[in-house]
């Protein structure tokens, strides 16, 4: 290990940086994100595309917090396989992100309260001890001044010019009272000053950032690129009820419906969301719900009942790490099994599969069309990093949005027709309806089993009519559904499958294994149910398969089997401490996998 | 003419209380000249969940329990409807208790009848949060929906009918339809609807009512007076009928409906019509 | 058609009958469950296995109203393929039943309101027309003496003698007032009167019971039987909500459990009555609750909570048809998918699956103990015939139920201990618990990931750790759960899968089949979920396996191929009206589908 | 001895009004002299729903919303227990509600201490259904969880405390246990227990609550009087804390409570005692 203290160190030429990323790790409370979203501005400004996510313990306050941002010329879903820059407030964060750290990475640790811990950080890294902390207080009487003090540092590191450091900072906190600033900017420039010291003086960076041009980009998370693409497609009511990590969905429909003269809604319970969604989807009103694992839970009954009174439905769920309350600010994707089979009875229903924020918001306006074409309902699956981790995007395309009522008549097309009946019977297995306040419309809603004008009808005849009915839909909306993404070496008999978080994180693990000689080829579907014949061609296409997964027991896995792919033919890989895989974990597990082979 | 669902014969016990509520529904529309087509009626599970096959309306069948919500859903999303919720004493008053303690806070514009006969009929004949006898402090002491709705600030209006008294049950009706046809939000009518197969408390409530409209003294716009007039009657053995507390605010949502630069009903919407919102809104997202 | 008018047509000898099974049909309050209790008790007093069931449409007062029983030699846990004979108080009793009656079957049709219709019953059976409620209400003043006229005549055709009818008929109504029972007395003997006119005089029947003696055996419905079986293995709280079908537990529990000193709580909800049977589980008390397939899917979290927090539950799923409220008064198996595979998360459970009423005994006690062995919840998977049908079965083997609480420790086990932690890693993932009360035994019980202390903690080794114990309970309990019931052509490459209400009907079919010379072996698992390998080993064992079940997507077929059957070896036989399959409508299924090979 | 779980500080912030409620917990127990391992506490979920780790007791940590079932369901399932259940204000008044309406109607024998803050603490900041100011008549008017009590006749014991007056909340900490150990049924103390994160209510607190306690005119015995007496400070802006209502009345369960003849705790049941009653059942299925 290298602390430097030696200015002379620095002689060296910078490394040239275009994958990098950077962790700011200490205890809730201490600010990390803050120096996070300084350096995204920076690094967005150099081109680079980006990646942020936090990791914050479920305690309120206090606990291990850490954020980190990747910056990338290449667009990666997720964070790659380590940390290049880890700035350090406290030992704990060394104890829980040193391990990650690349061997040539650089190590900023506040020395405040004693030196680094030993034995965690390679020992090739840099080491670069400040006492930032105690500085803070003492220079600017404010703890929380040490980030962007440790931002001025930072700027050194990566040879940013101290003007421009100084831009950055005012434009984020332009918002502050003019004292606040003033610290803050203090503050940075006692950040420049102990990189004088170091040796870090300007024009003699450790790093050295790309050259490329600030492009044109979206940096949005998936709960809000999900909502922001029911907006688009004419969502216009959402009610919903707090709930970690799917509040940011009920927030931001919060904060814009308002002006789009839609209704968001804070609910007294899950319970009492989804049906006020659908009173709100009755009348015609495009209408979503969403929760996460537990609150989905709780919606159950009621999901069946959109599926068996036929009533259009969007329902995200921001999956959390389960069972029960489980773990509410980890990632899992332990939802999959309640989503396509919880509820009572058999009932028509999509499960769509985002894979990064631009899905989120294509998926969010699909859905939104589906769930009326269909009248059934209609879930988004997210996970936690999918819903709260924020990425660069391409600009949505407004455009493309369309707005499909389906069904839906007009008071003169029921005028039009010799008899209107709410569930009529018909090939594609979707009725014509009109909605509450529609002259000559008149019709009866019910989760009861019914005949063709709504009324109760338990007769066998009329029931298997009914359910042959509403079970063709699915076969009807297929050629709508989104299909997959395919890529990899079409010639070969390896297949990986995944699907949320796993996405960007197969992306990018499928070339480390390329490069290791390992050829794959790779299949995302963006369905989960139901499910489409191209994923059960791709796995009878397979010698085997690896389906990488956030589940203990396997979820998406048995979701393939039980739609009919061959089981012997998939090899699970799996994990579930509330982490997303590192790429070089996962290519080393398939590493493995394949040389168990 | 299109033919569409005509409305069918209740399917309920031959003097059932629910003939009542289905009769008292109807004039209320006929004195008010409500437009079938422009009403919804919404209910739970139970015997009362089968009014809205009986009555010319748009209807719906909601689950055991949560009909609430989904009316308050419906009259937010259309406010151009009028929005009726019907449902039991078990339906209101077990399953569904916290979504009226929410109803009366939120005081959207919905009329919620709630035909209250102490027991679960459909499911033949346990008991309901109502069953035991009225107002007796018993350690498992009957819910009373309108003392409730008396102690939660949100609430408007609440009555109580009974189905052996159709004149006033007539009146309240259209008194309530009032309430939210004015947009004045949550009308609350208990409607004491004897079941004669599981348990008839005909002969009980006709000894037992009390009709307060009739009380000269009474007005129904002290929730407190209302609250100890209630208590007090209770420990007399009697239940209170009538109009029992009443106040004029705006409705849930009366903020946004004042605003009439766009349709009132949300499904009205087109999202062409807001692409430079839109684009403003992703102009935020920008990096 | 012979409509019996010529007393002469009863000279012949009377038809040995040892499998018999008699409709009485009519609208609701029409009294037919009357008549069969009635038979019911005569020919369990001629030796013969009794299956009862009823048919009554979802509505308050009238619709269709049917009740059956079958009187066999042989026990069959089902009704057979056929009527022998129909009592029909009216024209939509022949509509709904006629279709269903043997060649030879014998009609007694209610003329009141005018003529039999036409063309529905089969023209080889034998008709007696008699104007019952006409005579009741002319003679006796009260239609519903119609029910013990039409027993009076029944006796004679099946050639009880009069005063054994009259004994019967005083047994039963034992507990009527004076007044009410002379009325039936005399009703009965208007009976006799017109059996007399039709030439059915004592001694002169067209059928004849066999001679068989009374035996000692049970006649109860699985509700009941599963109730009793918690009750017998020491479960002494139930919590529950009224739902068609499965109030019967309820009901019965709080009519049984207090002279137990056990309690019985109807809830305000599902919601409500799974948590308090959660805190009573968690005082170590043996608690239950239950519910039709609606209210199962309200209790979803708290399933998933049971499962994490490890809260000994068990769950009596009475399934009735889906989805929503669809039709509670008829058969699906519709919620497998959803016991297995609902809640949100991963988390150990159990499903069970019995077939008939022993079995739900059995099944009950065996869950009750299997609840508080591996601490998660485990569902008791019925359906309507099961939860409502009564059969005889032997006398349950009260001696064989064992209590059995598995890890719980006493204050003395407890003072035993170096530490007690409640969620200890243990090798078979289960850890001992000590409940409230006991001293020293100090622990945290949560929903939340935690550590052995039950402190919450998201750390991902824990998290792991934590996971993996969670699940190695599936594999510990595995040997304690009921083995298949299998039989037939061992040497048969053809196989049959079935649960619950299909378990008779299988069994009965099977030997139809076996007569037509198509030979199989019959598979029926007893539980769903963990998947035994027995049952794979079968599958794989056979070319083709037929899956007899009520559910229209196949979920029995999904749950199979999810656990890893071959899917192209599945052929679903599904039904899905609401109506149970009849045994020679299967067996025509079979045939088709092996012709089709 | 064995070593088990001690309990931990808690993960509050700090000045949360939450640690006072904690502290008043454990010196009711020292005062009362009640044993840790007799006592459970158990708890929803919110910042609220972690108080359990910090004190010395049986711990349970619920779902959200359902703690009242489960408390009632333990304290039925072994009376010996000290049953306390403890929870924020959206997790009692928003997707509990409905429980709590059928807790106060069941007086069955638990503590419930609400730890109201006005605010969705744990989730960061969102509006609960006690959020506005208190008794002002809006159309979203707050719920006062205690006038809903009074409202339903099963009520014993209604107490509302505020952690500023730790003395007054000692008292009624300790009055409430008295209750439930007396078997006296539902003691249902409020705290008003700021969170000063997100939603800092003690200077708006400080200034409006009213100490009934203080006020020699009034007594906690009359139902109606308590009502009025609300309703009265909420318009003057007030919130009444102190012993707002208290009733001597046996708890749910009392009548087999006091059937002696079997261990109290279903738990030590052994069915085996049972052979005769159970062949008797059985023999009622003979056929
Ligand atoms: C979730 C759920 N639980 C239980 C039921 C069964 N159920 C149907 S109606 C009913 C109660 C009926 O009583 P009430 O609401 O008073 O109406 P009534 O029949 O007396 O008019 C119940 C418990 C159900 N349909 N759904
Ligand atoms: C079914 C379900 N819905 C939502 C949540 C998320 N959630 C956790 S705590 C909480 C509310 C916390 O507020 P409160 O009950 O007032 O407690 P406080 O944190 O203020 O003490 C919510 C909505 C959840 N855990 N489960
Ligand atoms: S059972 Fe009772 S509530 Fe239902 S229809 Fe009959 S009388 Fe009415
Ligand atoms: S967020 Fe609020 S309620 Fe939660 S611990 Fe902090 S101060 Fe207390
Ligand atoms: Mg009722
Ligand atoms: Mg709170």
């Amino acid at each position: 290990m290298n602390v430097m203290t030696n200015p002379g160190k620095f002689q060296a030429e910078p490394r040239l940086c275009d994958d990098l990323t950077v962790c700011v790790a200490g205890q809730g409370g201490d600010g990390s994100l803050t120096i996070i979203t300084l350096l995204a501005d920076v690094l967005a400004h150099h081109g680079l595309h980006l990646y942020r996510t936090s990791n914050i313990a479920s305690r309120i306050k206090g606990g291990h917090a850490s954020a980190l941002v990747r910056g990338s010329h290449e667009q990666f879903g997720g964070l790659g396989s380590a940390i290049n820059i880890l700035v350090a407030f406290d030992e704990e964060a060394i104890r829980m992100r040193g391990q990650y750290l690349t061997s040539d990475a650089i190590v900023i640790y506040d020395t405040s309260r004693g030196p680094m811990p030993e034995g965690i950080v390679p020992h090739t890294a840099t080491v670069l001890p400040v006492p930032f902390s105690r500085f803070s207080v003492r220079e600017l009487r404010r703890d929380l001044f040490k980030n962007s003090f440790g931002f001025g540092l930072l700027s050194r590191v990566i040879g940013l010019n101290d003007d421009d450091a100084d831009d950055y900072l005012r434009n984020r906190f332009k918002k502050l009272s003019a004292r606040a600033l003033d610290g803050n900017r203090q503050a940075l420039k006692l950040g420049f000053g102990v990189a004088d010291e170091l040796g870090l003086t300007p024009g003699k960076s450790m790093l050295q950032l790309p050259a490329g041009e600030k492009q044109k980009r979206l940096f949005i998370t998936g709960n809000e690129a999900a909502a922001f693409g029911f907006l688009a497609a004419g969502g216009r009511f959402y009610a919903g009820y707090p709930i970690t990590p799917a509040t940011e969905v009920m927030d931001w429909l919060g904060a814009n419906l308002p002006q789009f003269d839609g209704v968001m809604v804070q609910a007294e319970d899950e319970l009492s969301a989804i049906n006020m969604a659908i009173g709100a989807a009755l009348t015609g009103a495009r209408a979503m719900t969403g929760s996460s694992s537990p609150g989905i839970a709780l919606m159950g009954e009621s999901i069946s009942h959109c599926g068996s009174a036929e009533i259009p439905m969007v329902i995200v769920n921001s999956q959390r790490a389960g069972p029960s309350t489980g773990m509410p600010t980890k990632i899992e994707q332990g939802d999959l099994g309640m989503m396509i089979s919880g509820g009572n009875g058999d009932f028509p229903r999509i499960v769509l599969s985002p894979g990064d924020a631009s899905e989120c918001f294509e998926i969010g306006a699909l859905a939104t069309n589906l769930a009326q074409i269909a009248q059934c309902p209609v879930f988004i699956a997210l996970d936690r990093a999918l819903s709260q981790d924020s990425m660069t995007v391409p600009v949505f395309d407004l455009d493309s949005v369309e707005m499909n009522t389906g069904k839906m008549l007009s008071a003169t097309e029921v005028a039009e027709l010799d008899e209107y009946k709410r569930y009529s019977v018909t090939e594609d297995g979707i009725s014509p309806w009109a909605v509450p306040g529609t002259p000559g419309g008149m019709s009866l809603v019910t989760g009861n089993e019914r005949n063709e004008w709504g009324q109760v009808s338990a007769e066998p005849g009329n029931r298997v009519t009914m359910m042959d009915k509403r079970a063709r839909k699915l076969g009807t909306i297929k050629p709508l559904l989104p299909r997959a993404v395919s890529y990899g070496d079409t010639s070969s008999k390896i297949g990986i499958i995944g699907v949320g978080v796993a996405a960007g994180i197969i992306s990018e693990t499928y070339r480390l294994l390329e490069n290791d000689g390992v050829r794959l080829k790779v299949h995302r579907p963006r369905v989960l149910f139901p499910m489409l014949d191209e994923t059960l061609d791709f796995i009878a296409g397979c010698d085997r398969v690896y389906v990488v997964e956030h589940s203990e027991s396997g979820q998406l896995e048995r979701v393939l089997s039980g739609a009919g792919a061959n089981p012997d033919k998939l090899h699970g890989i799996r994990k579930y401490d509330g982490t997303p895989f590192w790429t070089d974990e996962l290519a080393e597990l398939i590493k493995d996998a394949e040389g168990a082979q | 003419m299109t033919i569409t669902y005509t409305p069918t014969n209740p399917v309920w016990c031959s003097g059932c209380g629910h003939y009542g509520v289905k009769g008292a529904l109807e004039r209320a529309f006929d004195v008010l000249g409500i437009q079938p087509c422009e009403t919804m009626l919404l209910t739970g599970i139970g015997c009362s969940g089968s009014i809205q096959n009986n009555v010319n309306a748009y209807g719906y069948h909601s689950m055991h329990g949560r009909v609430l919500p989904t009316a308050t859903g419906a009259s937010i999303a259309n406010p151009d409807l009028t929005v009726i919720a019907a449902g039991g004493d078990g339906d209101g008053y077990a399953i569904g208790a916290g979504h009226l303690v929410h109803a009366f806070k939120r005081n959207a514009n919905v009329l919620y009848i709630l035909m209250n006969n102490a027991v679960y009929g459909l499911t033949k004949g346990q008991d309901s949060p109502t069953s035991g006898s009225f107002g007796q402090a018993i350690a498992d002491a009957p819910i009373d929906g309108i003392a409730m709705g008396l102690s939660i600030p949100g609430t408007t209006f609440l009555a109580r009918g009974f189905i052996r008294q159709a004149d006033q049950l007539n009146s309240l009706m259209v008194q309530a339809l009032e309430h939210v046809r004015a947009k004045k939000g949550f009308a609350f009518l208990e409607v004491l609807s004897p079941c004669v197969t599981y348990h008839d408390t005909y002969p009980d409530w006709n000894a037992r009512f009390y009709d307060l409209d009739a009380d000269r003294e009474y007005t129904a716009e002290d929730r407190g007076a209302a609250f100890v007039k209630t208590l007090a009657l209770n420990e007399e053995g009697k239940i209170p009928t009538g109009m029992i507390y009443h106040e004029d605010r705006p409705c849930f949502g009366a903020d946004w409906l004042e605003n009439d630069s766009s349709p009132a009903q949300l499904s009205a919407h087109d999202p062409h019509n807001h692409r430079d919102e839109l684009q403003e809104l992703m102009g935020r997202y920008l990096m």
